[in-house]
């Protein structure tokens, strides 16, 4: 394991005590939780947290600010918060109109966020939920957990932070953020993988020459192991299983967002970005968002996702583009 | 059969230091199927436990289960956070009520588990050493190699719930991290005497 | 070489037609050459134009836009970009009062950044230019091209980039780069190499528990080889050879910037700027503006550079501070 | 000792042939004590040469000496663009006045190189291949031999210039890559007969 940390057990404090100095102009660190949470909350909107394992910087506390989350909650690395500290987090989110809990599709965030919410609303705070589950790489069915919640989640946050800001009621975020998670398709691609520092070594072994499909960002399997492939060729298999799900026509207007996983440069997000560009283009999309940035990591895995949202409303570009006042969101 | 605050302050304590013990081996089955945090989450538990139980006198076996499932709750993160929260918090709910034998007890954590995290048998998870368990504490039969037989029969289990659903086919053939924690939940309490 | 790519002499074009593709918002790509240009430049306003070797993404194109860049030139990989298409950089951002040119100290960009001006001289177009050399790793002497500009650029972009949004003229933003540029320095780290994708192999080797302090961007050798240390002591190292040249006083106002050199993820750079911000605080410093960002590159170069700016005057904290518009800047 | 547009064509279009077979081998010296570019920055510079004098036909040695120096200019980018370009430039200005000799030429594009880069000998550059070579051309004995040692000279000496300069003393023991692709320049003018 090569990495510029300390002690690996103090990483998870560290990591929080250099976040919170950085970026003291707009976020607070609660105590010695693991909440972020807005410095300066709108009086009277509905409150967004989220959360969950730390080791997917920028996600969550990254987009902590005006227009996108109220707080988030960093449980250890890779490891959901607990109870308590959710619960700490939607206190200091909820400002009277209530707060939206947004989950990525894990067993154990589910929980932890689930058993939060049963205390907040035994101190008669509303609280609802949406759970992210775009990671098609993931049989839906019952013999899993169900899909996880990947990359497109920061896309929920962006949506749901504009509405949030907007004015929109909780009732009525929880019902766009349902729609806009129908719409958010992600799979992704591992070349070289994240090592846990506790751990101390890599959760899995990829060949010189190997890559994985499908993988999760906490290294959990995908769905084919092979050969590394061009950028173009790694494109067409993503693209292909995004349609099997999406089943575009020509003039559907869509977002694209190319997420690097942590390790890997700029270079070859755009470089795979113009392959996504050119292959979706001949199937006749209309792009109406972009974005490259590696914005849910998993630590230095190196990789990628890609991530579809189809723009059924219009509102929902202008959400993306919102300016916001976060540390990472540009 | 009699859980007293002395006992069961025993058995958590030694529960606590089995898993400290073993947070390598639990992290290993934990990255073979899983993301590989379950030994550091039972090891922060344990901690925590050690530290509570340490630096209070209980008057209760409640009391006990309480800071307990608090302690769980609030320093272990992940599913299993959740589940041993739940587990100790039913056990302390039960264990407050007439029906305090260790089996009415055990089963209540049991229900509490099945309740948070909706798991049944079979679905390679640490329900499938609680089950079994209760069973044998029901019949007064509970032995070491009932329970470690029990962890180990989630190795040929194919996982339908938690992280490692996600493996399918290939998540049979390792043990289950979850099941082997409960293996050492369930050791520890043969261990303690509390049965005797 | 293990990356997500295609066919390594495409590189270049691949990415840059990924970056406008992504970025068509805000900036645009001048015909088949490596110029990204603001779509929209102030009238009237000084142009601001940098550039250099590509690999170092998301400089430079990422801080084309409004108070920032005017245009970024970008040359191959690792390669100083050639005069005619600087040339053309400088037409582009050319509003009648002048452009000045950012150019970090490499002999190769120094001298096709020079002959692009006398192009423009020759054009009367009203050109100057100011050097970056934050790298203190680099002896400054007769023996040596002098220090080597690295992330320390970036925090120039973005102070000349204000003036010159805020009217400043030729002379003027000449006169505040070199001021600014005196008062930082930089010096950096790097724990695993970077692969130039048409070399194929690494441009230098690094042992499992080596790291090199002072490494150059392009993987330029450093000062020192050892074995791998904890971040409390990189930070250590690097901070004191940082006094040596800054001289500081307690009660001295200053900027810290964390920069990861593109494979190094924002956990080890959050853990380092803790620790940096402990040493820094012990020593009496006031820290007026942080930054951690992975803003100059070398590909997927493993390992951080630490710059510090001495805010000699308060107004470059608001000009740090001021909102752009651009790719990359949050 | 005559450049005429024929065996000048012939010249450089040999000279841009063996930058791209020593591709990597430049690549290779670049990597040691620079930053690896030099192999493909001039590979990428002789296509064009070739592109440009295949495409063309040209009146005079001039026109080929201008087309070269803004091909390269315009397509090598790094420290040798500008330099070789500038080499270019300075022997077209010179091949166009009456003193248009072979020697007079090539000691106008060293001045120019020298001019722009500021290295004067002992610096490990090409300039350490260039001014050897032109003392040679004024004395009427170029060789292979003279040529290679100018270049192998080079390996004991300390960088001061370019990006070589940042290793110090451990750029002793590398031969430059700059100075090889200039050994090329001056071999394949040997080898076209020019000289004869
Ligand atoms: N739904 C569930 N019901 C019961 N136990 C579960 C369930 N999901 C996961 N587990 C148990 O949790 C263990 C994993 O715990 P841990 O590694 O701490 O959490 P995470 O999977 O979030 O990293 C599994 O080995 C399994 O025994
Ligand atoms: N100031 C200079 N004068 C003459 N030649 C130089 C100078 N600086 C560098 N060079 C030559 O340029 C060569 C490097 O070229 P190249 O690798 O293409 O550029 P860069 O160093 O920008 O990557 C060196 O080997 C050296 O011969
Ligand atoms: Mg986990
Ligand atoms: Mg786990
Ligand atoms: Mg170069
Ligand atoms: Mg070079």
């Amino acid at each position: 394991m090569k990495k510029i940390i300390n002690n690996p057990a103090d990483v998870w404090e560290e990591m929080l005590r250099g976040l919170s100095f950085t970026h003291s102009d707009l976020v607070e660190r609660l105590g010695e939780t693991g909440v972020i949470y807005r410095k300066y909350e709108g009086k009277g909107k509905v409150g967004l947290v989220s959360g969950g394992g730390s080791g997917h910087e920028p996600s969550h506390a990254g987009f902590v600010g005006k227009g996108m989350l109220s707080a988030a909650v960093c449980g250890e690395v890779f490891t959901s918060p607990t109870p308590d500290q959710v619960f700490e987090a939607i206190k200091k989110a909820d400002q009277g109109a209530g707060v939206l809990l947004i989950i990525k599709n894990y067993t154990g965030d589910v929980m932890n966020f689930e058993m939060a919410m049963e205390m907040a609303e035994m101190e008669d705070i509303k609280v609802e939920k949406v759970i992210v589950n775009d990671d098609i790489a993931v049989e839906d069915s019952t013999y899993t957990a169900g899909r996880r919640g990947v990359a497109g989640t920061v896309l929920v946050h962006k949506i749901l932070g504009a509405a949030a800001e907007a004015g929109f009621s909780l009732e009525e975020i929880k019902a766009l953020g349902e729609k806009v998670i129908d719409n958010i398709k992600t799979v992704g691609v591992a070349i070289s993988p994240a090592t846990v520092p506790a751990v101390g070594k890599p959760g899995f072994e990829l060949a010189d020459d190997e890559m994985e499909y499908g993988i999760g960002i906490h290294g959990e399997p995908g769905y084919r192991r092979e050969k590394i492939k061009s950028s173009k060729e790694i494109a067409e298999e993503l693209v292909s299983r995004l349609k099997e799900e999406l089943n575009w026509k020509k003039g559907d207007r869509y977002g694209v967002f190319v997420n690097g996983l942590g390790g890997t440069p700029l270079m070859e997000l755009y470089i795979f970005m113009n392959d996504v560009q050119e292959i979706l283009s001949k199937e006749g999309l209309v792009f109406d968002y972009k974005k490259v940035a590696s914005y849910m990591t998993s630590i230095e895995m190196a990789g990628l996702s890609l991530t579809l949202i189809k723009l059924e409303d219009e509102k929902w570009v202008e959400y993306l583009n919102q300016p916001v006042e976060t540390a990472a969101w540009v | 059969m009699m859980l007293t605050v002395e006992n069961t302050n025993a058995w958590l304590l030694s529960f606590a230091d089995k898993l400290i013990e073993n947070k390598e081996y639990l992290t290993d089955l934990d990255t073979a199927i899983g993301d590989g945090d379950h030994g550091n989450n039972m090891a922060r538990g344990a901690k925590m436990i050690k530290d509570k139980l340490n630096s209070q006198d209980f008057s209760s076996v409640q009391d006990i289960f309480k800071a307990v499932a608090m302690a769980l709750l609030s320093s272990v993160g992940g599913a299993a956070g959740p589940l041993y929260g739940s587990a100790f918090m039913g056990m302390a709910k039960q264990v407050a009520t007439d029906d305090n034998s260790v089996d009415a007890v055990i089963k209540a954590g049991l229900e509490s588990v099945q309740k948070r995290g909706k798991a049944v048998p079979g679905e390679k998870t640490m329900v499938d050493v609680w089950v079994p368990a209760v069973k044998a504490l029901e019949e007064g039969k509970l032995s070491k190699d009932a329970i470690w037989e029990a962890v180990k029969s989630t190795k040929d289990m194919k996982a339908t719930k938690g992280r490692a659903s996600y493996l399918g086919d290939r998540s049979i053939g390792h043990i289950d991290p979850g099941a082997t924690s409960s293996g050492y939940f369930f050791e520890t309490l043969l261990d303690s005497n509390i049965l005797d």
